[in-house]
Parts: structure tokens; C-alpha cells; sequence
């Protein structure tokens, strides 16, 4: 079973050189510890830079330079920065190669909800909503099920929802699985220690199991 | 060259009445107009509907209009940091639109430049596409939104010139270019004030035309929201 | 009777103290030489320039640097550069207080036809069509006939048009016009030598006339 | 940092095709790509749909595609200022799609920010709205316009690093920051191209996320269309 710090190396894995990535507040932040260092790639915080670097050092701190997600940041060589009207122009476009983001649900055919729970205090859905909208290839890193046990992987998702028919993969403590086109979570990986019989109890919606599943390899 | 200038907060924010719709630029407290929240906290006026991506914390940003209670309706992507907005949202006292973010900045982008309405597939088959016309276009669904504009926008630059022209620093651009086209009145504050001419016209971020005041701010505070330091 | 200087400078006299100006080519393009010294004014050139400066001088010309009717000019203080996008924000917007531009027609409503004539080589609308549609006040400077002495104030336009009822004032080397919302051309003034009888035989569409018309002050 | 660095020109265009759309930046001669026009001039490729506001002067820009008989059809605001552009378009070899200046600027716009259609005022009642859907938002009528995109974008910028982020100059700017963002692949050419983190980051117009392809340029004639000179 995968800690988040594993799930979050797993989907590193998943990066190539040359994309332009978003990251969610979250599992996903963490990925950006866990990408190669020969892999050339740029980070997207949708409040308005391109090529998010490391945090700064305390004389380096600057009020008027965060991440979405209200940290500071610096910038790295090769940075840009613009108006949120064209970081979402970006992203609408479809000009942002990869989006990770958390989520509470995933439905079998792609359904993601993320932004809102009943009958709890309502914060937003921030960008999420237009980043699921737009998004052509969208990891989701999430716990297979709640913590009462509740699998996270649905039929039908039970929350408001923030996106239709988005979701291409989902990385979680248990497995890698993909959303395939005509609905189903195709099984990929397990995670090390983690038996197919576990991620199939774990799994409400329709599990897709074809020949052996390979534990995942991490570093 | 025409002249924007005005003395203060307090003079640029003078006419504004209460009931009204403002749009405030900044994301969390990064690039928000603090001189001039200041001047509408001390002018007391109430029942604001305020466009801003967020509300403000507890005793910062539009925080500060939430607890005199100036502010009947917030219209943003991601509220409640703080404990005063939940408050008052869950006892009915204060209404809430929520946006998708970039809904939300594409609506005041339109708003400025025109455009009465547009497609846009974020919030599709979500709660936010009630009420609202769909649309297949290449076989993808999008919904109709509309331009948003504002009777008055408060936005914050780094520098101005007196024609109005500003130029934003880092992350602090953000809403604030879009707000400053979107306002009908636009009442830019700037941490350097200076002489038209003398800011390079080829890197002006918000051309003086949609700035109808311009004020020296000061005093700045900038906090941070979450400071995160590496070693 | 007006020559095209003086229609220039009659239109200069609407200027007000504060306005951005978009100046259309030929006549409005004159306009700019007659604006009085004492007004603050900006013009806007669609090709994404505020502030147009006189022409450069032989050292200062810059290929980077032309207005809407490709002429090279200059900047100044204030000035700001941006795009195409931005400069018909600024226009659809309403942001540009003040349109001068020239027609082949009006018609008593206010429609234009200014970028067609059906038979000839068509060059293009370039802004017309945008600036007609999203100008709250629009001058237009033009010929009150044709070469040939036909009315080139209609009752309705023959010509292809460029925008509907959105002419708000006409200045022509005879006379100054407002097009009335209800329909009809209201005769305001009359050029230096001109009288109301020529105003009406030049006018095929509805001319109204009230009182006594003064003659223009041009200086 | 993501290197988008190619060596020339003549590199730059080698896997673009005949019949495809390609958007060329510029406004009359002024920040049009040159270098990159010459390359397709050169690689001969036929049957382009080329997106551009005007279509360049006899022998040079543009029209030196259209006496290559390389362009099959021509979108733009206006055109003509060429002979052999005409003796085309009237003997019925080119094709001509007019769109107002606005429109075109915004539809490019749109196209790379992923609004698949928006409203517009230009052009109601006139040529431009047959076939096109009217709708009428607080008592105004507009037009539906699309969304354009090209297969390639050529685009001319004053400076760019290898990260592709590219700073214009003057009202060379234009039609080319919407088109590098229009384009699938896009195309950059500058006068002087230099190595990521030289350009402030605050000043880029074009982010590099939009370029694939940025080269130095080289010989540029920048041709005068009107010199016009005060004494």
C-alpha cells in the first residue's frame, strides 16, 4: 500500500519531458519532489506563472509571488507571468499538456467530484472546474476509499460533481487504473503488497481485470 | 496626456454610494487594493455586491467589509478562509456566487472588451450549468456565459503614471487588468506613482485608457497567507 | 462651402477635454492637426497604439511604429503599445469616447456604407465594421454629394452597409447634421456661404429644419 | 525549462505541408514573419489557407506567396494592396474571406483560449451576418462568431529566449500574441533570441507554453508602407 509520498512518486513516473503540467493543492503539490531531474518540464499555478520553482528562502520571500494554492514561490529561468484571463485561456485552450488533481470521487466513466460536499461549508471550486473542463490528459491522485472504507472508485458519483467524463487515470495507495472510453477502471498496477482480490473489494464501480497485474515499481 | 490623478483613497472613492457592484482586484491577499478597501471601510457604505476571487481572511482584504457588514453579496470562485464569511453565509446574512475561476475571469474580461456573452465548457453537467443554456460545438458541450462589468473596480499596481497606464509585479497581476477594463468607473492604486512618459509604453500591462482615477497608495502590508520558506 | 481642411476643423470643435479618440483615414486624419492646444486628448490607432504622436523626423522613423493607415509616427508621454485583441476591447467596450470616420453614405437612420461598392475590387472593412458597431459617438466627415451631385445623405443607403443607426453626427462641406433617433437628418449649422435652400436640394433623405440655421465659426 | 530552439528558418517549416492553414501575424508589413515567409516561399508548398489581416504588397510579405500561386485562399480584414492579389481574386484563382479587423483579432483570441464562439456587435445587419445566428442581449444585437485555429502559426517577435517567451515592439505587436496561442504548431522568429532567464518574466507577452519552434532571424527589411516624415 502506497503513503502519499508514494503516490505521488508513482505518478511522476507518468510525466514525459516537455510537458507543461498544473498541479492541485495536495498529493499533487508533492509530485513536483518526485520528477526526474533529466525531464525537462514546467509547472503552471492558474494565478498566473509559468515555471513554478522551489520555495524561497527567507530573504527571498515576496508577497507578490505565490501559487495558487497562497504559498510563496520563486520563479526559474525561463518563467513567465500574465493575468488569470490568460492562464485559464491556457488552460481552456488546451495548451496545459497534464493536470493532477485530488479528488473524493471518480466515476467509471471519468465523472470527477472534488469541490464540494452537502450540508458542509461550501469554499469553491476554484480553477477546478475549468481545468477538468478543458484538460485533455488528467491523472487523478486520490485514497482508494474513505476512511470509514467507503470505495472512492463508483458506478455513479454520489457527490456534486465537478467535471463530466474527464478522469484518463487515477493513481491511489492501492493501484494505477485507467478510465477506459466505453466506462469501466481498467486495473494497471498494484500497489507493492496490495492483491488484485483487495483493489477489487476496495472498488465499487466496474473494475476491468485482463491477465496478470504487475506490482508497481518505485524508487 | 489626461491627467488621473487624485490626492487619496478617500478622494477617489468619495462618490461611490452605497448598493452597488464593485469589483476588487488580487488573489487571496496577493495584489489587492488595500488603500482602498481602507477608504470604503471608513466610508461606511453598504449593501456592496463585490466581484473578487476570494473574500479575504478574518481582519484582512474584504475581510475587513465582512465585518462591518458593508457586503451583501459576494460573487467569486473559492470564499470562506475565514470565520466571519461562514458565519454570516450559513445565518442567510450574506449571499454567495460561486464561479468557476476561469468563468470568472473570462466574464470580466468579456465584460470590458464588449463581448456580451461567450462558451465556455467549464461547469458543464455541474451544478454551475443550472439555469444556463448548453451548447455542442465539435461535439463537445459548452455553456453560454456572460460579460460582467461593475459600477466601480479597485485594482492595485505596482507602477502608474499619471495617464493611468500600470504595470503589475509577479502573481499580484492577476484579476486586476480584466477588473480595471470591467469597471465603468476604475479606481487604480499603485505603489509608485510617476510622471506619464516615463514608464515604457511596450510594457504596460493596463493601457491608461480604462483607469479613470489613479492614487499613490501607501502603507502597504502584503501579508502573506502562507509562507513557505526553503532552506 | 467647406473645403476638406475646413470640415477638419469644424469636426475639431466637438472635441471635448478628456476623450480618446480613434480618427478614421482621409479627413478624420486631418482632424488631429486642428485639435486646440488646451484639450488633453488621446488618440487611438486599432493597429494597438495609444497616444499617436506627430510624424517622426527622418532619424527618429521606426517600421515598428506605424498607425492604422500604415504611416509611420511617433509616441508620446503617456503612450501605451498593445494588441489587435486588446485595441477592439478597448473599442467594443466602449472605451473609446469618440469615432471620426469617412462614409460613401448615411442614411436618415444612421446607417453607413463606407467599405463597398458592388462592381469595384473589394479591399476589406479593416475596423470599420467594429468601430460603427461599438461607438457610442460617432462623427462622420464626408462630401455632402457625390462627384456627380447625387445626395450622399439618403433616405435609406444604397450601398452596402457598414453599421446600422449608429451615426450620431455628420459634418460635410455644406452643413452640420444630428441623425435624430426618430429618423432625419436635423440641420444644425450651415457652411460659411451656404445657404439653408442649397442644404435642401443637396439632401435626399429627411431633412429637418427648425428656426434659423446659424452659419458655421470656423476659424 | 522547456528548449524550443531550431536552427533556422528553413528547419523550422520543413514538416509543414501542402493545404494546410496557417495564421501569419503582422499588420500591413509591420511584424510580419519574414524569415519564415521566405522558407515557405522557398519549400514551395501549394493550397494554403493563410490567416492573416492583410495579404502583404506586390513582391514582398504575402505576396510574394500569392505570385508562387502557394495560396489558395486568404482570411482577412483587408487586402488589396497588391496587383497581382487582384488579377487573383478576380479571375477566380483566390479565394477571400473579409471579416471585420475586431472580429478577426477576436476570433483568433478565442480560438487559442479554447471559447469555442462568442458574441460580437460587428457586423449586424450587414454582408458579414448572412448565415450567421443574431441574438439580441440587453436591447443590442450581435452576431455568433467562431473560434479560429491554424495548423501553424508564423509569428515575428522583437526578442525571445529558448523557452519561446517572446516581447514585441511597437505596434509590431499586433495580430501575434493571439496567433501564437491560435496555432497547433507555432512558430516564432526574432530579431534577437537569447538564452532563458535573460528576458524579465513580468514584461514577456507571449508566455513559451504557446511556441514550439523559436529561431533567429536574420536580414530584416522591415519595409515602410507610408514614410511619413515631420520636419
Amino acid at each position: 500500500m502506497l503513503d502519499k509520498i508514494g503516490i505521488a512518486k508513482r505518478i511522476a513516473q507518468e510525466i514525459e519531458d516537455g510537458m507543461y503540467i498544473n498541479l492541485g493543492i495536495g498529493i499533487p503539490t508533492l509530485v513536483a519532489n518526485y520528477i526526474p531531474a533529466h525531464l525537462n518540464i514546467v509547472l503552471q499555478s492558474e494565478n498566473g506563472l509559468l515555471g513554478i520553482g522551489p520555495f524561497p528562502t527567507e530573504q527571498e520571500v515576496d508577497a507578490d509571488l505565490i501559487n495558487a494554492g497562497k504559498q510563496t514561490v520563486s520563479m526559474l529561468p525561463g518563467s513567465s507571468l500574465f493575468s488569470s484571463a490568460e492562464s485559464f485561456a491556457m488552460i481552456r485552450g488546451g495548451h496545459v499538456d497534464l493536470t493532477i488533481l485530488g479528488a473524493m470521487e471518480v466515476s467509471e466513466n471519468g465523472d470527477i467530484a472534488n469541490w464540494k460536499i452537502p450540508g458542509k461549508m461550501v469554499k469553491g471550486m476554484g480553477g477546478a472546474m475549468d481545468l477538468v473542463a478543458s484538460a485533455e490528459n488528467i491523472i487523478v491522485a486520490m485514497q482508494h476509499t474513505s476512511r470509514s472504507g467507503d470505495s472512492k472508485l463508483l458506478e455513479k458519483c454520489t457527490l456534486p460533481i465537478t467535471g463530466l467524463r474527464c478522469v484518463k487515470k487515477i493513481v491511489t495507495n492501492l493501484a494505477v487504473l485507467d478510465v477506459v472510453p466505453t466506462g469501466g477502471f481498467k486495473l494497471l498496477e498494484r500497489a507493492p503488497g496490495v492483491s488484485v482480490d483487495q483493489i477489487k473489494q476496495a472498488t465499487a464501480g466496474k473494475l476491468l481485470i485482463e491477465g496478470d497485474i504487475p506490482e508497481m515499481k518505485i524508487a | 496626456m489626461i491627467n488621473k490623478v487624485v490626492g487619496s483613497a478617500k478622494e477617489a472613492v468619495q462618490d461611490i454610494p452605497s448598493d452597488v457592484t464593485l469589483m476588487l482586484g488580487g488573489f487571496g491577499l496577493c495584489g489587492i487594493p488595500e488603500n482602498a478597501i481602507a477608504a470604503i471601510l471608513e466610508k461606511g457604505i453598504k449593501g456592496l455586491t463585490c466581484i473578487s476571487n476570494n473574500a479575504g481572511v478574518d481582519g484582512f482584504g474584504i475581510g475587513m467589509l465582512l465585518e462591518t457588514r458593508q457586503v451583501k453579496k459576494m460573487i467569486s470562485s473559492y470564499v470562506g478562509e475565514n470565520a466571519e464569511f461562514e458565519r454570516q453565509l450559513l445565518s442567510g446574512e450574506l449571499e454567495v456566487d460561486l464561479l468557476p475561476q476561469g468563468t470568472l475571469s473570462e466574464r470580466i474580461r468579456a465584460g470590458g472588451a464588449g463581448i456580451p456573452a461567450f462558451y465556455t465548457p467549464a461547469g458543464v453537467g455541474t451544478e454551475v450549468a443550472e439555469g444556463k443554456e448548453t451548447r455542442e460545438f465539435n461535439g463537445k458541450m459548452y455553456l453560454l456565459e456572460h460579460g460582467l462589468r461593475a459600477d466601480f473596480a479597485l485594482v492595485k499596481a505596482w507602477k502608474g503614471d499619471h495617464a493611468g497606464n500600470l504595470i503589475y509585479k509577479g502573481t499580484a497581476r492577476n484579476f486586476n487588468p480584466m477588473m480595471a477594463a470591467a469597471g465603468k468607473i476604475t479606481i487604480a492604486e499603485v505603489e509608485e506613482l510617476v510622471p506619464a512618459g516615463e514608464l515604457d509604453p511596450n510594457q504596460i500591462h493596463t493601457p491608461g485608457i480604462y483607469v479613470q482615477r489613479i492614487f499613490q497608495g501607501n502603507n502597504y502590508e502584503k501579508r502573506i497567507e502562507q509562507r513557505t520558506i526553503s532552506n
